[in-house]
């Protein structure tokens, strides 16, 4: 399991490269589809049916809102010059923090043994036992969503409000009234 | 006019056919979502990929005459207005914000439709409100329009204000 | 039956109500948003000298997520309730006259004050991610609400570097789960003085920390506050700089380094840094601007270093001092952000250089201008005087003169730069000085004076609430942070 | 192992996010550091061997109490997804209405403001 969860993680290190460094901006966005589709895929593997769905959905939609991104078809291409200063310094803090994460993450239980196994007053432990007697919902995720931290989920539902809401706020055509004094 | 927006034939009755059943398997997920995987979230993101279809498939004015965006922020507000009173009705009944407040009748019944509390409701009005507000995000990226004169960037909208 | 939950459900469902009705009625928005706002000003005020958990759902502590209410989330709640009417009572004409869209933009400043007073409440790490997020996206929208190239710029600025923060944080949970298995604050605190240390915490207590102090605008991180707060509507400015950096960055940071992680000598000495890189580095930048609003913001990162640096001193006093400061902060930054937004309101113009013998026509706002600088700049009676009082004493009293004389020369600082203003536009003339526009400039409306006149009163006399000092009336406050992890954990845990 | 890869993901957005210079490029590195976090949340959860968290009639509980992955994760990911795509759409908004003021997506062009 963990050699194919590697190679597909590899595949979407290449994609998001790929992505990120191609000149085109449309090849840019759809060379990230697959990075998501890919992580998706994983979910799948791992467990986690209802993150993968809401994964490839989420994937379709944000492709169609990111290509709404480059408006105009001519203004695709882009040439950017480096600014070797700064890339430097944005490679050297990324080394440390890499270096810092590789000393960090050592200390995480093993993949495969999930925290929640070793320590037996995880709230885990309680809701895939009594999930089902508790909130009657079979689908143990959604008896957390929506009942264990359904306050979560409000918050959930209100971020996506939100986002719209300043979404077509920032949209409008006209914005300002002009005061008498401008 | 409209007839000739949109994509070809084929595409217009292919999506005739489907969008039905696109349809009906966003409700089958956002329903079931307590029983099998799925939930509110994914099974409203399919509500508004229907929309997108038909959008996509029939052309802007097809669609917004189908769902307008007034109609969709309203059921956006509309979707989060029951989530919340749902949460709020968990003090009526039981004192606590967010109470399962119905009856689940372990274990005698048993992954059944309502077997579950507030569950599925609280899943249908996700859905509502998901659906809603995503197919709005599509509305508003797709009836903006920047065009540039005199070197000066303006935006215009495409939406035909006086709808019959 | 508890009020807790009504913090966060007022506004969110007026919130969403407010654009289902007000399409054709003009005037809903308005009344619905200041009902909402002087109503959670009454319920946070009755939140006074209260203490407890409470449960979300019924599910006891590790379980579900938890309400928590203590002296902290008490004087947050304050704060943010009462900056928030303050800022609705002031926006009713202004946004009326400058913006389109009224009835978005109370809907997003309901979110935005629904999503901070969640994140105050809330005891649960995930939770708190949640409620900083929706409280950020409305101010993301509200920094860009003018929909001006540069209002537009800072508010894509804000965004990525909030939204890189957002998920420094989300990482720093993940970790802490990953090594933990359990969410909520009092039982990781529990769980991480069990175990050994380990590099592990050290790096997830940086990444959100690190993050947090992106939304708190501490100095490396400061980038986006100088362009976010200018650019902004002028209530949301000072709700910006009164509340938004307080309740989603200091109210965290202290929450994590007081009640999670643990106070000790290395927090200690790096909130002590921080806090005096930001006091000094905001003030000499804020010198050299000569756009009000944006002299204001280099304010708001200066004054952030004083309340760091006062809880970094971890003495009592320090505690005191800093969380005084917290509050009294956002009384006179919010006035001068007001004050600020009045001046706009009637010459059209931010540039201190083009403004000029305000005193005669604008005799109120001038006056509480003139407050809430003395009240910065820390001049007796006022309570900026007291606070900063207390920082240098702790500081002092802590064996670190040192740190006392950086306070000292900050405060000296912001003393000249605001007889700038003072010297420009209320009792002297800027270089750019227009007669011709002058003679039409006269007082704001009613509504807008009313907020002025309340927080300058305010002003002059929450010198009074330090009466007991450490016992006194914010004794619950410094008692929370005081009392360090364990008191946390066996308040929430009941144990 | 599995863990340092998805943080390489996560470093490869951050560099996106700090080094360009186009608007388009930026949203797209911090939509590559929200699939890293999500997918280090899932990974976090895995057991070994383990099934999804989903009962099915007839199942023992116990047994499945010992199979199943975690789902408090799951629930989380559900969660950190929305309010990726929420931003994101807030984002492209927001990158929309900068081309419509600049004509262009180059943020070195952008410098109206000072400092």
């Amino acid at each position: 399991m963990e050699i194919i969860i590697g190679i597909l993680l590899v595949f979407m290190i290449i994609g998001s490269i790929i992505s990120l460094e191609t000149k085109d901006l449309l090849s840019a966005i759809i060379a990230i589809v697959p990075v998501g589709y890919f992580c998706g895929i994983i979910f799948l593997l791992l467990g986690a049916p209802d993150i993968a769905i809401t994964q490839m959905v989420v994937e379709v939609l944000s492709l169609i809102i990111l290509i709404r991104a480059t408006i105009r078809r001519d203004l695709t291409t882009i040439e950017e010059e480096r600014d070797f200063f700064g890339l430097v310094t944005t490679f050297a803090f990324i080394f440390v923090f890499f270096i810092f994460s590789m000393e960090a993450l050592k200390h995480l239980p093993s993949f495969g043994t999930p925290s929640f196994t070793l320590n037996n007053n995880a709230p885990s432990n309680r809701y895939l036992l009594n999930g089902l007697k508790e909130t009657g919902a079979a689908n143990i995720v959604s008896a957390i969503i929506l009942d264990y931290r359904g306050y979560d989920t409000l918050g959930e539902a209100t971020i996506l409000f939100t986002a719209i809401l300043g979404a077509l706020a920032i949209l409008r055509i006209y914005a300002r009234k002009r005061s008498k004094n401008e | 006019m409209n007839e000739e927006k949109g994509m070809s034939l084929i595409v217009k009755t292919v999506t005739r056919w489907l969008k039905g059943f696109i349809f009906l398997f966003g409700a089958y997920i956002v329903i079931y979502g307590h029983l099998s995987p799925g939930g509110g979230f994914p099974g409203g993101v399919v509500f508004a990929a229907t929309f997108i279809l038909i959008t996509l498939a029939f052309g802007r004015e097809y669609a917004l005459r189908k769902m307008g965006k007034i109609l969709a922020s309203e059921l956006d507000s509309l979707g989060a207005i029951l989530f919340l009173l749902i949460a709020l009705l968990g003090i009526y009944y039981g004192g606590t914000f967010f109470l399962n407040f119905i009856e689940k009748r372990y274990p005698t019944v048993n992954f059944k439709l309502f077997s579950a509390g507030t569950i599925p409701l609280c899943q249908i009005s996700i859905g509502i409100k998901v659906g809603a507000s995503l197919f709005m995000v599509f509305i508003i990226l797709a009836v903006i329009r920047v065009v540039f004169e005199n070197g000066k960037g303006k935006l215009i909208t495409t939406e035909k204000k006086d709808k019959k | 039956m508890n009020i807790l939950p009504l913090f966060i459900g007022i506004p969110f469902g007026v919130a969403f109500f407010i654009p289902m009705v007000s399409r054709k009625v003009k005037w809903v928005p308005d009344v619905l948003g200041n009902i909402t706002t002087f109503t959670l000003l009454l319920l946070s005020l009755m939140t006074l000298n209260q203490e407890f958990v409470y449960h979300i759902g019924g599910w006891k502590a590790p379980i579900g997520i938890v309400f928590v209410l203590d002296g902290l989330s008490c004087l947050l709640l304050i704060i943010i309730n009462l900056i928030g009417f303050m800022a609705t009572l002031f926006s009713i004409d202004y946004i009326e006259k400058r913006y389109t869209s009224k009835l978005r933009y109370y809907s997003l400043f309901l979110l935005m004050i629904g999503g901070m007073n969640g994140t105050v409440l809330s005891g649960d790490l995930f939770n708190l991610f949640v409620f900083m997020e929706i409280a950020s996206i409305a101010s993301y929208a509200l920094v860009g609400f003018g929909c001006e190239a540069r209002e537009l710029e800072a508010s894509f600025k804000y965004l990525v570097m909030g939204n890189v923060a957002s998920l420094f944080v989300l990482y720093g949970v993940a970790l802490l789960y990953g090594k933990t298995g359990s969410l909520n604050i009092a039982d990781v605190a529990r769980i991480i003085r069990e175990i050994p240390y380990d590099n592990l915490i050290g790096f997830a207590s940086v990444l959100l920390i690190g993050g947090y102090m992106v939304k708190a605008a501490l100095v490396p991180f400061h980038a986006w506050l100088p362009d976010a707060h200018p650019s902004a509507p002028a209530p949301i400015s000072a709700m910006l700089s009164g509340v938004v950096i307080k309740a989603l960055g200091i109210y965290v940071i202290t929450r994590l380094i007081f009640n999670l992680f643990g106070f000790n000598s290395i927090t200690s000495n790096l909130l002590i840094y921080i806090g005096i890189i930001s006091m000094i580095s905001g003030v000499c930048l804020a010198i050299l601007q000569s756009d009000f609003k944006r002299l204001l913001a280099y304010h708001s990162i200066s004054q952030m270093g004083y309340v760091v640096v006062g809880l970094g001193l971890g003495n009592g006093l320090g505690i005191l001092g800093g969380i005084f400061h917290l509050f009294n902060h956002s009384l006179f930054k919010s006035l001068l952000f007001l004050d600020s937004g009045a001046i706009e309101y009637e010459t059209g113009t931010r540039d201190l250089n083009k403004m000029g013998l305000l005193y005669k026509k604008m005799p109120v706002t001038s006056f509480s201008t003139l407050i809430g600088s003395l009240s910065i700049s820390g001049i007796p009676p006022l309570n900026g005087f007291w606070s900063k009082l207390i920082i240098i004493l702790a500081a002092i009293k802590a064996g670190r003169p040192i740190v006392a004389l950086w306070a000292v020369i900050g405060s000296i600082l912001t003393l000249s730069s605001f007889t700038k203003v003072c010297r420009y536009a209320l009792y002297g003339k800027g270089e750019k000085f227009d007669e011709e526009k002058f003679k039409n400039y006269k007082e704001v409306g009613n509504l807008m004076i009313v907020p002025l006149i309340v927080l300058s009163i305010l002003c002059i006399f929450t010198g009074l609430l330090l009466i007991g000092g450490e016992n006194g009336i914010l004794g619950p406050v410094v008692d929370v942070i005081n009392g360090g992890v364990l008191q946390y954990i066996n308040k929430v845990l009941e144990i | 192992m599995i863990y340092y890869l998805c943080f390489v993901i996560f470093l490869i957005g951050l560099y996106g996010v700090c080094c360009k210079k186009n608007i388009v490029k930026i949203i797209l590195g911090l939509w590559i550091m929200e699939y890293s976090v999500n997918l280090f949340l899932i990974l976090l959860g895995y057991r070994k061997n383990g099934i999804a968290p989903i009962l099915r009639e007839g199942d023992n509980i116990v047994e499945f109490a010992q199979k199943a992955v975690d789902p408090l994760p799951q629930a989380m990911v559900l969660t950190s997804i929305v309010i990726g795509l929420g931003v994101l759409a807030l984002m492209v908004t927001v990158a929309i209405r900068l081309y419509q003021r600049y004509g262009t997506f180059d943020i070195t062009e952008m410098r109206k403001l000072k400092g």
